[in-house]
């Protein structure tokens, strides 16, 4: 079993971490940031997801190269749905 | 053996996959609603009740780590702790669909579902249907996935408590694991995407 | 089988392992499992085919005098998501992909069996309510479900039809997920990716699709059902939303969608092509690497079917522009395929006469395909026959050309019996023919501006549509032909060796038909993919 | 060329010659593709036949011969693209000054409107020579209008405008289809465009009595009660509308649109979803009050007080809004 064990001290911290970042954002959306808001909210949001995906569920310590392949391609085409239909909303303005 | 665990985490690997693209479909709708109708989307979002999203954001966050200590307990063999973090982390998943429940409750009395009894005072009553419709989806597509979540890992602590897992095995507890985390990866966008839009919270 | 002419002892094998009905709806056995594919979706075909011939029929006079139009709207949607969802999606995959993935790789059999037999029963339960669905009333929709005429318009049975295609879309789902694994995790010692013969390359490009794609349009129709029974907007205009942002997500799934139709098909076209010319396939890293291109740019570029539908002018510019790239992939396969043939040992089996038609088809049906990604010409012929033809150049001309090539090709293995081969190169030469007669027309029919979906037309366009209703009927028989000599070999058919095509691959190693587990002791794989070259050095003296 | 050639449609548009020629390279570039490819696998399968004795020579690839194969398609798709697109692009951007021409299209009916009034039912009348523009919407599903003899073809969306724009060369009368299926009697939704010289198509619009689209709309402007916010003398409680067509319009939440047709649609039928900054979300919304046609006549009007050298408040009243190119004598 090749499997990597992390410590109970890691997950604790990572779950720190995780709490501060929602306390961070909560208290950050208070304040209006014109369009910044959102992107720090999704940067945030973007941490939180990175910490559990590389802690929690493991991903660091991951045996197969395979999995991070499937992940970040998974996380690509998500991005391709994203973008090229924005590429219509957003360029409907110009003429 | 080896390569049964493998394939079953690389298996697992691409459902969740298939599932980012599920919730793929509707974050793309209100990406592109949220662009073409802003104002809406902070009046829909000044309805959401700020402290509700907060606190469940919390609860998941906890309950991935009891999750994550669980599974850790699987791998290193102590049978005991497992079955008592597998409960702990149902348990909140029981408080996360306990606070929905008392959410929806409150959308719903307020005429805030999506249909023919829609009722919304503001401007642009129509585009902020929209927000409560990808609302009600997104975050009923979430709870119906952590409904599915919380009976798996029962089951999952039913079986541990049976002696079914050990460090030699532990493929089922792992791959759950790995669902529950992603339920709670989903919640972690939806959180900012629908209850943060708007700087004007009550409370 | 027991009855039949026995030559020698029976070995036991997959189909004589067990009896009855229990041993074949509980199996785990990928290739009993590909058979049970096999009856269902050759039931979906009939089912499909009777309608498309309903819809020649009618459309063989301008007036609408067979059906009603309502009946003939419903016909054309039916016979579109039935042969799409039910049949062209999961044929090859599921039949020749189950039976041949894992015997192909060395493997006892897929990674993970019973999600394989969920699968099929998923596909059986879609195709159960979409049978219902038709049978009490159907849908006037269109395959492709727009909206708001959809959600908000029509009167018939949308939201049945689409949880079947849902719940079809979910056994796809599962039979990609588990080719993927199991090439990744099952392979015989020494069988590297280099090794491995095209079709699997085209079956793991495919299963990537399948995955990343159809959860798409599976939410798709969730939302498009939720609007229908909740009357609100996401994408009704009436309410605020924005059809064109249903067809986004529809065409995010159903343009990649045809690439799991064609590229399974042109692995089987590949492996026929190497074998009956007795040579290692022409550039085999191009041939490989171009499948998983086209799986990957045929992402990009869904908004080809939208240039008229309100896009923005400069996102129609960046999809037109990125239409094309998807085509050169395409274009190496076939010159590769040709070049493959150069200085070969030709014989022209029945596999190879459908390869040869499929090469000739497909390459018309991505010639077109240029046609339609010019955005000026788009403009003209988009939701014009021009467009039905092109899509069934790719998908009945490729697609299904490929399949029957592959049935015939893998049908001594599957069935441990010969097909007659006089009547199998008959069949294959009525096919082509018949599917030229019925479609070619069309194109033309296209750029003169009859639109497609039309019941009525114009009497100018008449004499085409009796060209083609009539090549539709040669082609009914030219499909139904193999289905009868098929069901006649497994009975009177020679029994086959177990290589009858002196072919590489591991599949010819072990018995026709092939034990439960495949092989007797695992394999372990010292040479290259289609090694012609060795094999037929051995054969030489022998044959001397 | 094939003009009278069977089997290929009439050419009535000026756009129809570019498309026809690039239609036609494409069917030569892909008629030597085939060609090329067909008799390449022909005289390979009869030249290398099975023999005996001969076995088939192994060969394993070559980089040299793949680069070419896929850089040279690669180049000729690429000039495609080019020809392809800047055919759209012309087809796509309407001249500045065209004769307008609203269409609605419904389950299954086409109807169009003439700035002077004139109302069709799956027919439209539109002078040889002229660029005409039509601006489209649907009041149910997705249509589509499509006129194979001018090779165009727009969707027409429910909710909002499409356009299309042509230059008529050829008198004469062609088919209309719709094109997007939408419902029982697609196939009979169908019409015919009439193409007339200028004169005729001046005889034609003087047939027979009928309000101009825009004075219909000045006339709605003030029985819906619009003229009360939207004043022209004072700055009243919604914007002042002299003006404003086709100018940038600086939104509440911080945004700049242009005033077009879709914009002033939306702010008729949906006022809350995009405000004007400095005014309150008041208007009350007029969608199920207003049809199709009565929006189009508003549209008409709106556009009608940004036309320059008629001014604004003198063409409201003496009755004829300026209508730009619409050969309004013909009305009178």
């Amino acid at each position: 079993m090749s499997a990597h064990i992390a410590t109970k001290k890691l997950y604790v911290g990572i779950w720190a971490a995780l709490m501060v970042l929602t306390v961070v954002t909560a208290t950050v959306s208070r304040i209006d940031l014109g369009a910044a808001s959102a992107a720090v909210a999704l940067i945030i949001a973007t941490t939180k997801a990175l910490l559990v995906v590389l802690f929690f569920m493991g991903v660091k310590y991951v045996s197969q190269k395979m999995t991070i392949v499937v992940i970040v391609s998974g996380v690509f085409f998500l991005g391709i749905l994203l973008v090229l239909s924005m590429a219509d909303y957003g360029s409907r303005a110009f003429k | 053996m080896e390569q049964q665990r493998e394939s079953a985490e690389l298996g697992m690997w691409l459902f969740l996959i298939t599932e980012i693209m599920f919730f793929g479909g509707m974050f793309c709708a209100y990406m592109v609603y949220r662009y073409m109708y802003p104002m809406a989307w902070e009046a829909g979002s000044e309805q959401m009740d700020f402290w509700f999203g907060t606190i469940n954001t919390v609860v998941l966050i906890c309950s991935s780590l009891t999750m994550a200590l669980a599974v850790r307990s699987a791998q290193v063999g102590q049978r005991k702790a497992l079955v008592i973090l597998l409960i702990i982390t149902m348990l909140f998943g029981c408080v996360f669909m306990g606070i929905k429940g008392v959410e929806y409750y409150g959308h719903w009395t307020e005429h805030q579902f999506p249909g023919p009894n829609f009722q919304f005072a503001g401007p642009d009553a129509q585009h902020v249907q929209i927000f409560f419709f990808l609302y009600w989806a997104m975050t009923g597509l979430h709870a119906l996935h952590m409904l599915i979540g919380i009976i798996v890992v029962g089951f999952i602590a039913y079986w541990s408590w049976r002696g079914k897992y050990g460090a030699d095995y532990y493929n089922p507890v792992e791959n759950t694991g790995l669902y529950w985390h992603f339920v709670d990866m989903v919640w972690i966008y939806l959180y900012p995407l629908l209850y943060l839009i708007s700087h004007k919270h009550a409370g | 089988m027991a009855t039949a002419v026995v030559p020698t002892v029976e070995r036991e094998n997959y189909l004589n392992a067990q009896y009855g009905i229990k041993s074949w709806l509980l199996t785990t056995d990928h290739k009993r499992i590909a058979l049970l594919y096999l009856l269902s979706v050759t039931f979906f075909f009939f089912i499909g085919g009777f309608f498309a011939l309903l819809i020649r029929l009618e459309l063989l006079t301008p007036a609408g005098d067979l059906v009603q139009a309502d009946t003939y709207n419903k016909l054309f949607t039916m016979h579109g998501q039935v042969m799409i969802f039910f049949f062209l999606i999961p044929v090859v995959p599921a039949v020749l992909g189950n039976f041949l993935v894992p015997i192909m790789i060395g493997a006892k059999d897929l990674a993970f069996p019973r999600i394989n037999l969920l699968s099929w029963y998923l596909y059986i339960v879609a195709g159960l309510l979409m049978m219902h669905c038709m049978l009490t009333g159907g849908i006037d929709t269109g395959w492709t479900f727009y909206t708001p005429f959809s959600t908000a318009y029509s009167n018939t049975k949308v939201v049945e039809a689409g949880l079947a295609i849902f719940i079809a879309g979910f056994s796809s789902i599962f039979t990609g997920l588990n080719f993927i694994v199991t090439i990744h995790r099952m392979r015989a010692p020494g069988m590297t990716w280099n090794r491995m013969p095209l079709f699997l390359w085209a079956m793991y490009a495919t299963s990537i699709i399948q995955v990343l794609g159809t959860p798409v349009v599976a939410i798709t129709i969730v939302l498009v059902a939720l609007e229908r029974l909740f009357h609100v907007g996401v994408f009704d205009p009436k309410l605020g939303g924005d059809p064109l942002l249903f067809q986004h997500l529809f065409w995010f799934y159903s343009h990649p969608a045809v690439y799991i139709m064609i590229l399974p098909s042109m692995g089987v076209v590949t492996e026929i092509i190497a074998c009956f010319s007795r040579k290692r396939i022409f550039g085999y890293q191009f041939v490989a690497f171009s499948s998983i291109a086209i799986a990957v740019l045929g992402f990009l570029v869904w908004a080809h079917h939208m240039f008229v539908a309100g896009i923005s002018l400069y996102s129609a510019l960046v999809f037109s522009f990125l239409s094309y790239f998807v085509a050169v992939p395409s274009a190496i396969k076939v010159f590769n395929w040709t070049a493959t043939l150069y200085k070969g040992s030709i014989s022209y089996t029945t596999p190879m006469l459908y390869a040869f038609g499929f090469i000739g088809l497909f390459t018309m049906g991505g010639l077109t395909g240029l046609f339609l990604a010019a955005l000026g010409i788009d403009v003209h012929v988009t939701d014009t026959y021009f467009v039905v033809a092109h899509f069934h150049y790719i998908m009945v001309g490729g697609a299904l050309m490929g399949y029957l090539g592959g049935m015939h090709f893998w049908w001594p293995k599957i069935s441990g019996r010969m097909y007659p081969e006089w009547w199998g190169r008959l069949a294959a030469l009525v096919v082509f023919l018949g599917f030229n007669l019925t479609f070619f027309p069309q194109f033309v029919l296209g750029y003169m501006g009859m639109p497609r979906r039309y019941w009525q037309y114009s009497p100018e366009f008449q004499i085409l549509n009796v060209m083609s209703t009539a090549g539709s009927t040669v082609l009914a028989v030219g499909y139904l032909l193999p289905m009868i000599y098929f069901l006649w070999s497994m009975r009177y058919g020679k029994p086959a060796p177990d290589n009858p095509w002196n072919a590489a691959g591991l599949e010819w190693q072990t018995a026709s038909p092939p034990p439960t587990f495949n092989f007797e002791e695992t394999p372990v794989v010292t040479w290259e993919a289609y090694n012609y070259g060795e094999i037929d050095a051995k054969e030489v003296p022998v044959e001397r | 060329m094939f003009d009278n050639f069977p089997l290929w449609p009439t050419r009535a548009s000026t756009i129809a010659g570019n498309v026809d020629a690039l239609y036609i390279f494409l069917l030569i570039v892909s008629g030597m593709i085939c060609l090329l490819v067909f008799s390449l696998i022909l005289i390979f399968a009869a030249r290398f036949r099975k023999r005996k004795g001969v076995p088939a020579e192994q060969i394993e690839g070559s980089h040299a011969l793949e680069i070419t194969w896929s850089v040279i398609p690669l180049g000729i798709f690429f000039f495609i693209f080019a020809w392809g697109a800047f055919i759209y692009f012309k087809e796509r951007t309407p001249p500045p000054s065209t004769l307008d021409i609203y269409v609605v299209a419904k389950q299954w009916m086409w109807k169009t409107e003439h700035m002077g009034g004139q109302h069709e039912i799956n027919s439209l009348h539109v002078p040889a020579g002229r660029d005409v523009k039509l601006i489209m919407t649907s009041q149910d599903v997705i249509h589509s209008f499509y006129v194979p003899a001018f090779r165009i073809k727009q969707d027409v969306l429910p909710g909002r405008y499409t356009t299309l724009w042509f230059r008529a060369t050829k008198p004469g009368t062609y088919h209309l289809f719709c094109a997007e299926y939408c419902g029982t009697s697609h196939s009979q939704m169908i019409g015919e465009v009439v193409v007339l010289e200028p004169a005729q198509y001046a005889e034609w619009l003087g047939g027979g009595p009928a309000t101009p689209l825009p004075l219909a709309g000045q006339q709605l402007f003030s029985s819906l009660g619009c003229s009360t916010c939207h004043r022209f003398d004072v700055q009243g409680r919604g914007p002042n509308l002299t003006g404003i067509f086709g100018k940038p319009v600086l939104l509440e939440d911080g945004r700049t649109l242009t005033a077009d047709e879709n914009y002033i649609r939306e702010s008729i039928l949906n006022p809350g979803a995009k405000v004007v900054s400095g005014f309150k979300p008041i208007m009350p919304t007029f969608q199920g009050l207003v049809t199709e046609d009565q929006v189009n006549a508003l549209l008409a009007y709106i556009k009608s007080l940004s036309k320059p050298a008629q001014g604004t408040v003198g063409a409201r009243a003496s009755g004829e809004p300026a209508t730009g190119t619409t050969p309004m004598n013909q009305v009178q």
